[in-house]
This record gives C-alpha cells, sequence and structure tokens, in this order.
C-alpha cells in the first residue's frame, strides 16, 4: 500500500476512534518542523487527526508517551513500537484494553545520518528523499542519485525480523517484508567482538568519554519506564551526576541490563545520543545474549513473564560454582 | 625500610543469609582457612543483588565480585536464587562484552552445611583474580 | 520594602572564592524533636568568629563534605553573637550527614545569602509571628533579635503550632517566650497527646481566634507552604494589607547566589532576591509555583 | 575609516600556527561525525568547507559539563579545602559563530551578576574569539529575529567572512588589531573585497528562514502564562530530555555535588537542566513537577524572565535545540503559537 493510501486509512481510524470515544487520545506521527523530520502528535482533537502521516521517517517509538498518557490512547506502531507496547503489557505498565494499536507494516527507515555521510550533505540540504522498494533516490542540487535502500536504512532496521507489528487492532496494509541486511545490521558489534577485551573496554571509555548525560537515550526509550531512575538516587549514591566516563559508562552498562528483555532493539536511543556514542552497539548485543542464553525476544507474547521475573529450573548454570 | 609484599586482590562478597552466609561461618566456626580477601555483605537472598551492586563494586575498585546463594530450589523465598541466576548469566556476558574480565565476576551455590565448599569457592575465585591482576578498569581521573 | 544593601554582600569570602566554605565548628547539639536538631557553631578562623555579621533571616550554605552543600537559615539572633546556629529537619541525604556529626565536627560555611528581614521597617511596630512546625527557626533570629531590642518594637504576638506536641521545635525558648510578660504567646498543636493540656488546632484558625489588631501592625509567617497559603487569607481578613505580611520562602538551592537557576519563582531568585518576601511582593509575581 | 584585511585561505593553517605559540587553539572538528571545537592540530583546514556549526556551543569551553570546583581532605587538624591549580593558559577559538558569540555575551551578565564566578569569569577574560560569518546558516536557525546578523558581530575580536579564496578580516577590539599586527601573510583587503563581503553577509542574512515575532513576546507569555492547557499541548510530546537545555549556548544552569574517594573529596560543578524533574525537587514537594511546568520555565526563562532582568532575551536562534530535539520539539513553534488574550 502506498503512504498515501495508509495516511487516509490512517486519518480515517483516527478520527472514528476519538469520534466514538473508544479512545481520548491519538498518539501518532505528523510533519515536522524540518526537512524529512516527522514528530509525535498527541491529542484529543479529532480534526488534528488529517495531520497524520506516514512515511520513511516516523522515527520515534510512540510507546514511550503511554505510560504518560491519562486514560485510553489509539497509538501508530510499526514493528518494533508494537512490541515495546507488548512489553509494557507484561510489564503491567499499561492495559491492553486501554490500547488500540493502529499497526504499520514497516520497511524500514531512512537513516538521516547515513544519508548525510554518503552525500557529504547536511540534510537541510538535499532536496528530496523517495522510496521505491529496493532504492532510494535521493535528489541534492537538483540531480537525482539512485541508492540501495540497505545502504540508508538505519541498522536497526536492517537487522528487524519483525518488521510488522506483532499486535494490533487494526493493520494499516499488507504485511511487510523488510530489506534486511543482517550483516550490515551488526557490523559494528562484530568488529568489537574481534578485538581484545582491553580494546574493547577503552572503546566504550573513550565513547562515553564524549557523553553529557543528557538522558535522551533513557527517556526516548520505552522500557526505561521507572518513576525515579537509580542515577537520581542520592541514598545510596549509586554514581555521581557528573558526566565522567567512569560515571557515563556505569550508567548505560546498568541501564541496558534493566532493560535486558524489554529492548526490542527500536535504536532510538542510538539516533537521539547528541554526541553519535554508538549505543545500539550495546543494545542490540545485550538483545542477542537474552535471545542465545534463553531464547527470549522482547514484546513477542503479551501474556508472558518479563525475562527477569521468569526463570527455568535448569538453565545457565555454567558460571555457576 | 619497605618490603615487596605481594598483592591481594580484593573481593567482595554477597551472601545470602540463609545458606552461603551460614556456609561461611561454619567455615569460620571449624577453623576452615580460607583466603582473607575476601569482604562480605550479608544480603537476605541472592536474588537481592542487582547488577548495579557488581558494576558498583568493580567502580570501587574491587578486583572481584562473587554472588553466592541457596542451591536451585532450595531457596528460602523459593525462587530468590533462580532470579538471581537469570541475572548473573545476563550481567557477566554483557559485561564481558563491554571488556571486563569474566574472572571478576563469579558466582556459586553454597548450602549452610558447606563450610568446606565456601573455602574453596573463594580460594578458587582468589586465585583466578591473582591471575588476573589488579582492576584497573576505572582508574584514572577520579 | 528595600532590598538589601549590595555592596554588603560578598564580605566574608575565602579566598575571594563565592564557592569556598569556611570552615565551622560544631559546638553543642540541641535535639529539638525526634528528627529535628539545632546545631550551635563557631568559626573555626579567629578572626572571622570576630567579624561576622549577618541579618535575621539571611541563611547561609553549609557543606556536609562530602555529602554535599545545602541552605539553612540561621536560627540564632545577630544580636547574641557568642555563635551561631541553624536547625535541621532530617529529609534526606545531606541532613542524615548532618545529623550523624557531633560535637567538634568540622562543617562548611558559606554566606550569608539572601535578603533578611526588612529591621527598619519593623521598627516601631506591633508584631506578630505566625510559625509553624521547623518554620520557626527563621523567626526565631528574628524574635530574639526583637526582645534584645525591645524598646524599639511595640506588642508582640507569636503564633506557633505544629502537628504533635513531639513536633513543636525551640521548647525552652517557647517556654521563656511565654513566661515573658512583654510578649503574648500561643501554642497550638494539630492533634494533642494525653499530656497535651494547650490548645489544639491548626495554626490559620488559632491565629484567627487570637487575632492580633493590624494597626501600626507587621505579620510575619513562615512554615510549611500549606500553612502559608492558608495564613494569608485569614491575615487579610484580619485587616492586614498584603504590604503588613511578611514571609520567608524556601526553595531547592545550589549556589545561593542567582545563579544555578534552579530557585526561581518567575524571574526573581529566592536566593537572591529573598528569601523573605512581602505578600504584595509574591502576589505581584508572574508565577505562583510559591 | 578602517582599513579591512584579509588572508588566503591556504594560509589559514599557518596563521592557527603562529596563534599556537601564544594559545590553545581551538578550531571546528569532526569527532565521530560530530561537529566540535577542538585542539588545532597543525595541520587540518578542512573545516572552512564543511564547518556550519559545532553541535556544542563555545559554552563548554568556560563553562565545562563538568568541573572541579575545589578539593578537600581531612587530617590531625580538620578539614582542609583546596582550589584546584589555575589554568592559565589563554583560549583562542576560532571559527565561533555570531550566534554562540552573542552568547557568551548573555551568558557573562549571569555570571556576572552580584557575584564574580570565579570559574567562568577567568576562563573568559583570558581568551580571544575569532568570529566566522555564516554563509550556510541550517533550516533550524532563526538568529535574526533575535537581531544577530548571521554574517556579522561585534561580540569577537576579529570578525572573518568567507569571501571565496580568502576571509575578510575585519579588526573589532584592540587585542584583535594587535593579532593582525603580528600576524603574517595578511594583506589590505581591496575595495573589491569589501563589496564582495557585504554581499556575502546580505546573502547570509537571507538565507535565515526560521522566524520568531519577537515583538512583546514578554507580554506575551506573561499574559499567557497561567495557560495551563496551551503549555500542556505545546509540551505533550517533549521527553524531558536535556538536550536542548545542554547544548543551548546561553543555558547556564548547574548542580554542584561532592565526591569522596578514601578521604579525599572533591566538590564538582555541572550542567544541570529545568527539563529534569530532580532540578527542583525538595523534600516535601516539588515547585515545577509536571512537565507543562518544566517547559514553560524554559521558554519563559529565555524570553520573558531574562528580558526582566537583564533587558536581553536569552536565546540567539542558533537552532540548537531544534536540530537536535529527539522528538521536533520546535521553540519557534511554540513562541509563534502564544494564544493572545482576547
Amino acid at each position: 500500500m502506498e503512504d498515501r493510501e495508509r495516511e487516509q486509512r490512517l486519518h480515517h481510524e483516527a478520527k472514528t476512534l476519538l469520534e466514538q470515544g473508544q479512545v481520548d487520545y491519538i498518539i501518532g506521527y505528523e510533519t515536522g518542523s524540518l526537512k524529512f523530520t516527522t514528530t509525535p502528535l498527541i491529542t484529543k482533537d479529532e480534526d488534528d487527526t488529517d495531520r497524520l502521516v506516514v512515511n520513511p521517517f516516523i522515527v520515534n517509538n510512540l510507546s514511550v508517551y503511554l505510560t504518560e498518557v491519562k486514560g485510553k490512547a489509539g497509538i501508530v506502531a510499526k514493528g518494533c513500537d508494537s512490541r515495546s507496547i507488548v512489553s509494557l503489557i507484561q510489564d503491567n505498565k499499561i492495559a491492553r484494553e486501554d490500547i488500540v494499536i493502529m499497526g504499520i507494516p514497516c520497511p524500514g527507515l531512512i537513516d538521516l545520518k547515513k544519508v548525510e555521510l554518503l552525500l557529504g550533505k547536511d540534510r537541510d540540504e538535499l532536496d528530496n528523499i523517495t522510496r521505491e522498494g529496493d532504492k532510494v533516490m535521493i535528489t541534492v542540487d537538483g540531480k537525482e542519485k539512485d541508492f540501495p535502500t540497505t545502504e540508508v536504512l538505519f541498522d536497526n532496521c536492517l537487522g528487524c525480523e519483525f518488521p510488522t507489528p506483532q499486535e494490533y487492532d487494526v493493520l494499516l496494509g499488507e504485511p511487510s517484508f523488510s530489506i534486511t541486511d543482517k550483516v550490515a545490521s551488526r557490523a559494528r558489534i562484530k568488529e568489537l567482538e574481534a578485538v581484545s577485551q582491553g580494546k574493547r573496554w577503552n572503546f566504550w571509555r573513550e565513547e562515553f568519554s564524549r557523553c553529557i548525560r543528557c538522558y535522551a537515550c533513557r527517556n526516548v526509550c520505552p522500557a526505561c519506564f521507572c518513576q525515579r531512575c537509580f542515577v537520581e538516587e542520592t541514598e545510596p549514591l549509586w554514581l555521581m551526576p557528573v558526566p565522567r566516563w567512569q560515571d557515563n559508562l556505569m550508567f548505560q552498562v546498568v541501564r541496558n541490563i534493566h532493560v535486558a528483555g524489554r529492548c526490542t532493539d527500536c535504536g532510538e536511543c542510538e539516533r537521539v545520543c547528541p554526541m553519535n556514542i554508538p549505543l545500539r552497539s550495546l543494545t542490540r548485543k545485550m538483545y542477542e545474549l537474552v535471545d542465545e542464553m534463553f531464547q527470549y525476544q522482547a514484546g513477542m507474547d503479551k501474556n508472558a513473564p518479563p525475562l527477569l521475573t521468569a526463570y527455568e529450573p535448569t538453565e545457565a548454570e555454567d558460571f555457576m560454582r | 625500610m619497605e618490603q615487596e609484599v605481594e598483592w591481594e586482590p580484593k573481593l567482595l562478597g554477597f551472601l545470602c543469609r540463609w545458606c552461603s552466609y551460614a556456609g561461611a561461618d561454619l567455615a569460620g566456626i571449624s577453623r576452615k582457612k580460607y583466603p582473607a580477601n575476601i569482604a562480605v555483605i550479608k544480603v537476605p537472598c541472592s536474588g537481592r543483588v542487582d547488577p548495579l551492586f557488581i558494576i558498583k563494586a568493580l567502580r570501587l575498585g574491587f578486583d572481584g565480585v562473587l554472588v553466592s546463594g541457596c542451591y536451585p530450589g532450595d531457596c528460602h523465598y523459593q525462587t530468590g536464587n533462580y532470579h538471581a541466576r537469570r541475572r548473573l548469566a545476563i550481567t557477566k556476558k554483557f559485561l564481558e562484552y563491554m571488556g571486563v574480565e569474566p574472572q571478576r565476576i563469579q558466582a556459586s551455590w553454597v548450602s549452610a552445611s558447606e563450610g568446606g565448599k565456601f573455602t574453596k569457592v573463594v580460594s578458587e575465585v582468589t586465585k583466578e583474580l591473582k591471575e588476573v591482576g589488579t582492576n584497573q578498569l576505572f582508574a584514572d581521573g577520579r | 520594602m528595600t532590598v538589601t544593601d549590595i555592596s554588603q554582600r560578598g564580605r566574608f569570602l575565602a579566598n575571594g572564592n563565592v564557592y569556598l566554605p569556611h570552615i565551622v565548628i560544631i559546638e553543642k547539639v540541641v535535639d529539638e524533636t525526634y528528627d529535628t536538631r539545632t546545631f550551635h557553631f563557631n568559626f573555626k578562623d579567629e578572626k572571622l568568629r570576630k567579624e561576622f555579621t549577618f541579618q535575621s533571616g539571611q541563611f547561609a550554605l553549609y557543606s556536609i563534605f562530602g555529602a554535599g552543600e545545602a541552605p539553612f537559615a540561621i536560627s540564632s539572633s545577630p544580636t547574641r553573637r557568642s555563635h551561631l546556629e541553624c536547625t535541621v529537619h532530617q529529609v534526606g541525604k545531606l541532613t542524615n550527614a548532618l545529623h550523624r556529626l557531633g560535637i567538634g565536627a568540622e562543617i562548611g560555611f558559606r554566606g550569608p545569602y539572601g535578603n533578611g528581614f526588612p529591621m527598619g521597617f519593623l521598627q516601631g511596630k506591633n508584631l506578630a509571628f505566625v510559625a509553624g512546625g521547623i518554620g520557626l527557626s527563621p523567626l526565631r533570629s528574628l524574635i530574639w533579635n526583637v526582645i534584645d531590642n525591645r524598646d524599639n518594637y511595640e506588642k508582640i504576638d507569636i503564633i506557633y503550632g505544629a502537628r504533635s506536641p513531639a513536633d513543636l521545635c525551640f521548647k525552652y525558648d517557647l517556654d521563656t517566650w511565654s513566661k515573658d510578660k512583654g510578649i503574648n504567646m500561643v501554642t497550638t498543636v494539630d492533634k494533642g497527646d494525653e499530656s497535651w493540656t494547650g490548645r489544639v488546632g491548626f495554626v490559620p484558625q488559632v491565629l484567627e481566634q487570637a487575632a492580633p489588631s493590624p494597626s501600626n501592625a507587621v505579620a510575619i509567617v513562615c512554615g510549611p507552604p500549606i500553612m502559608i497559603r492558608f495564613t494569608f487569607p485569614v491575615l487579610e481578613k484580619l485587616g492586614f494589607t498584603p504590604e503588613q505580611m511578611i514571609t520567608t520562602l524556601e526553595k531547592r538551592m545550589k549556589c545561593g547566589i542567582g545563579k544555578c537557576g534552579r530557585c526561581n519563582i518567575g524571574n526573581i531568585y529566592v536566593c537572591r532576591d529573598g528569601p523573605v518576601f512581602t505578600y504584595a511582593q509574591i502576589k505581584s509575581l508572574v508565577s505562583s509555583e510559591y | 575609516m578602517l582599513k579591512n584585511k584579509k588572508i588566503s585561505k591556504r594560509a589559514i593553517g599557518n596563521l592557527l600556527n603562529e596563534w599556537s605559540q601564544e594559545f590553545t587553539v581551538f578550531v571546528p572538528s569532526r569527532e565521530r561525525g560530530v561537529a566540535v571545537l577542538s585542539k588545532w592540530d597543525g595541520k587540518d583546514t578542512s573545516f572552512t568547507g564543511w564547518y556550519r556549526n559545532t553541535a556544542q556551543p563555545a559554552k563548554a569551553n568556560f563553562f565545562p559539563p563538568a568541573e572541579k570546583m575545589f578539593s578537600f581532605q581531612k587530617d590531625k587538624e580538620g578539614y582542609h579545602v583546596e582550589l584546584p591549580s589555575s589554568d592559565e593558559h589563554k583560549q583562542l577559538i576560532f571559527g565561533i559563530r555570531p550566534c554562540d558569540a552573542r552568547a557568551l555575551i548573555i551568558l557573562d551578565m549571569t555570571f556576572k551578576d552580584l557575584y564574580e564566578d570565579p570559574y567562568y569569569l577567568p576562563k573568559r577574560n583570558n581568551m580571544v574569539l575569532i568570529g566566522l560569518g555564516c554563509t550556510n546558516p541550517y533550516d533550524s536557525c532563526f538568529c535574526t529575529s533575535l537581531g544577530i546578523n548571521p554574517g556579522e558581530s561585534t561580540d569577537v575580536d576579529l570578525m572573518l567572512t568567507d569571501i571565496g579564496d580568502q576571509f575578510l578580516i575585519e579588526e573589532i577590539t584592540e587585542v584583535g588589531k594587535e593579532l593582525i599586527a603580528k600576524a603574517s601573510q595578511v594583506e589590505e583587503a581591496t575595495e573589491a573585497d569589501e563589496a564582495e563581503a557585504r554581499e556575502v553577509k546580505k546573502a547570509s542574512y537571507n538565507k535565515v528562514t526560521g522566524k520568531v515575532d519577537t515583538e512583546g513576546i514578554k507580554e506575551k507569555l506573561l499574559s499567557c502564562f497561567e495557560d495551563q492547557d496551551f503549555w500542556e499541548k505545546v509540551s505533550a510530546k517533549c521527553i524531558s530530555c536535556g538536550i536542548c537545555t545542554f547544548l543551548c549556548p546561553t543555558c547556564y544552569c548547574f548542580d554542584i555535588n561532592d565526591e569522596l574517594v578514601r578521604r579525599q573529596g572533591t566538590r564538582f560543578r555541572s550542567w544541570d537542566s529545568c527539563a529534569f524533574p530532580v532540578y527542583t525537587k525538595m523534600p516535601m514537594e516539588n515547585p515545577r513537577l509536571e512537565k507543562w511546568r518544566r517547559v514553560r520555565q524554559k521558554v519563559c526563562h529565555k524570553f520573558e524572565f531574562y528580558p526582566m532582568n537583564f533587558d536581553i532575551i536569552a536565546c540567539v536562534g542558533c537552532g540548537r535545540c531544534i536540530r537536535q530535539c529527539p522528538v521536533n520539539w520546535d521553540i519557534t513553534q511554540t513562541l509563534n503559537s502564544l494564544p493572545t488574550r482576547v
């Protein structure tokens, strides 16, 4: 289905939900204020639903707002977002009956940072970006250039296993098969795995020395739903609220362990990082570890217990003395 | 005059109060010798140990962390040690990927009657830590 | 009301650096309630001990080295210069650490900051002090100040309340004041116990019954925000104008000198422009987040 | 009339090397794809080709994300407080944009107010700014609405304008004049160069597309301050992270914390943000617990409170908060949609 067609159906669905009082809020995407951006639209107003959009730039994982809005919400969700929603249901943060999921089968989203790197131009210097299947056409200075889609999709999209929402009330379009490149998706992780332990630690040390502790990675993450994060605890003071690499690194390690089994590899933490820290090299690794060790994939079954509240009598014994 | 003293690793142990702590106690009562490298924090259950504790211990300069609890099926709270095991497995693997030497994160099942096993675990872990060397992970800029 | 002379600020900088604390030594610890203590302290530096002055209503930043820094009012009177006092309710990391300290312990002190009570404006007036709980601590500095210069002021009313008899602070002072013939002292609790024979009732209600006259009077109010908000309407009912009502506000602070940003109410900074305000000023603030 | 100078772009490397003798020179560079100011490495002048603006503003050079205020330790005689050894090196920042240079003037006001800040001001007084006019503003820029011309600045010591193969140099301060007097490879600018520079400035001014109507903004904000519905609506998508404030060139809020490691204590000052709920948290209550109050504080502080206190808007229209925002929260949209009282 074309984006345009999907949008029209979305407008209709969203409007109906509000009109019939099935939901109090609609959470979706509208066109952003800058080129090639979208921005979350959280509204009670039926007339606003005409502003909803679906395009290759709907990056935000909107489920982060579900724990915040009061009342029932109709939410637009891509594959990964729907799994975050399921994960929140598993954790009893939200109730399934309070959410109407308008699922978007997602063919992958375009990573503007990659586009910028490919063309050596900033996003606002580009004229147009369109996508047709496995080809992305980018117009710059009036000239159109083609690129294979795999070159400009987000790394996490390249590794996406479930582009179609796992849980939905309405599905806008046919289940999609995203164009993936599993090797490219985890290339940076592989690079890290190949080097020595000391080098890995030094790598992260370097990366986290740039962190300014804006907490965008945490606040944008639907799995980070704690009312009060351990970094804000003062008794005991687990780590200093001062951006030094030691504290930054510790924060990120603990955050990753805390969201193990909740992270759906939506890639938001890495996308929002203003310092370009490759956070997905941590989250994705955790995602894989959880899968390898416990055959658990986050947000696949709303009736399953969350990873860290469950156990098998015999599992992961090898390291126990 | 200063003498070259052999470096001794510092180990932080989180021992569950029902089994492992009692096991450590027994080791002491029966005058079993084990390395004095371990500092012990008594926890109600191995399931109480948040991975945060482990990383904080490393951050504070401990060379290794040992989490010890009841055997599977013996947990005073039924399932606490199962949860601990899952969490520890993840923590250990993840930290290894980050670049922490796997020997620094240790876990064991020690029952209240296993004073001998406790001594053995502490000795083995201490030996391993000696091989790995001092914890330089968070050094500098403090 | 005039802002305190700015040129007077910054008299007591340590090493010329406004963030550096002076070392003070705790000389005495008084248990006020089960979770509130008054600390008597003095500068380690002899010279400063002699020279240091402040005004009632000003505050300082206290460092508990290793735990951090927090602002508390100076609860002793500038007329009694043998030592300084601050009264602290145990609520968090820093106050816990402070409560663990005893006689001889060293803490950091920088200040005094803030404007203090408008002493000139208060002269020759009838004064009605209305306080709740630990809110008495900044007023206590002023009350002793006034008592020590008794001739400069007219009638004095003190209406003080706490949640329970166990929550009353400065019981020794309350005793002295209630015996003082020049002071009309009313003590009340929200809820009494078996041994409590005094008045029971919330501060605003008791204030209404006590009904101090507004003529040539100033009411000075301090207590928990909820008490302050309920007290102003009562005072208005009694005939006090907003200019006749004074309070001192509390906010989270880090720097104490109007830079770190968090203590603002609209464009004013409680640390820099306050903490003492008239109700007229508060009403004119942009924000009601006080 | 003062005659302006010029220098060939190829000579910039040399010039920076000359200055390195006297200063620690900072130039725009790329670190992991992020444009930052970093120490001049003695060779790479490629930034003249790609540089638009740094992700982090120059304020970080004077007001770093984390800074040691002093150390303290205890011995038999009690506590000793010790200031860190003062950093005497003189900074030279090459390529600061007019918006960021103006932002420093705004920061100065707070750090000079009432008590002089002993950490920021010494660094600030010990530096030289070499401005570089914008030729290619971002689509998120709106500096012209704040009275800033992206091609011009008097808040720097020297102002450079890109005129093709060369930079036109305007000497703004005495310090700047001295720098140029000492510099080799600087030539007199011709009338044609001047004309070219005027064209460039005009063009860059016109390239700034973002607009905020700042006329009477203080009063407008005042009148809608209590409009909770409005603030709730505009703040709905904010995720309360610190990006907009940390990367803002005029934001200065900070936190103070102690660390004690084996009896060796340090007091740190670090950036803080009004977007965080804990920022104003007190034991019993929090005056800005709700998100809409925090967003309102951010907007009003810049456009209402700062003008009330210092007679200047604490925003320079650099657009970082818009570009970097994870949810594309756009302050210009908020400011342009303020409800007017009927």
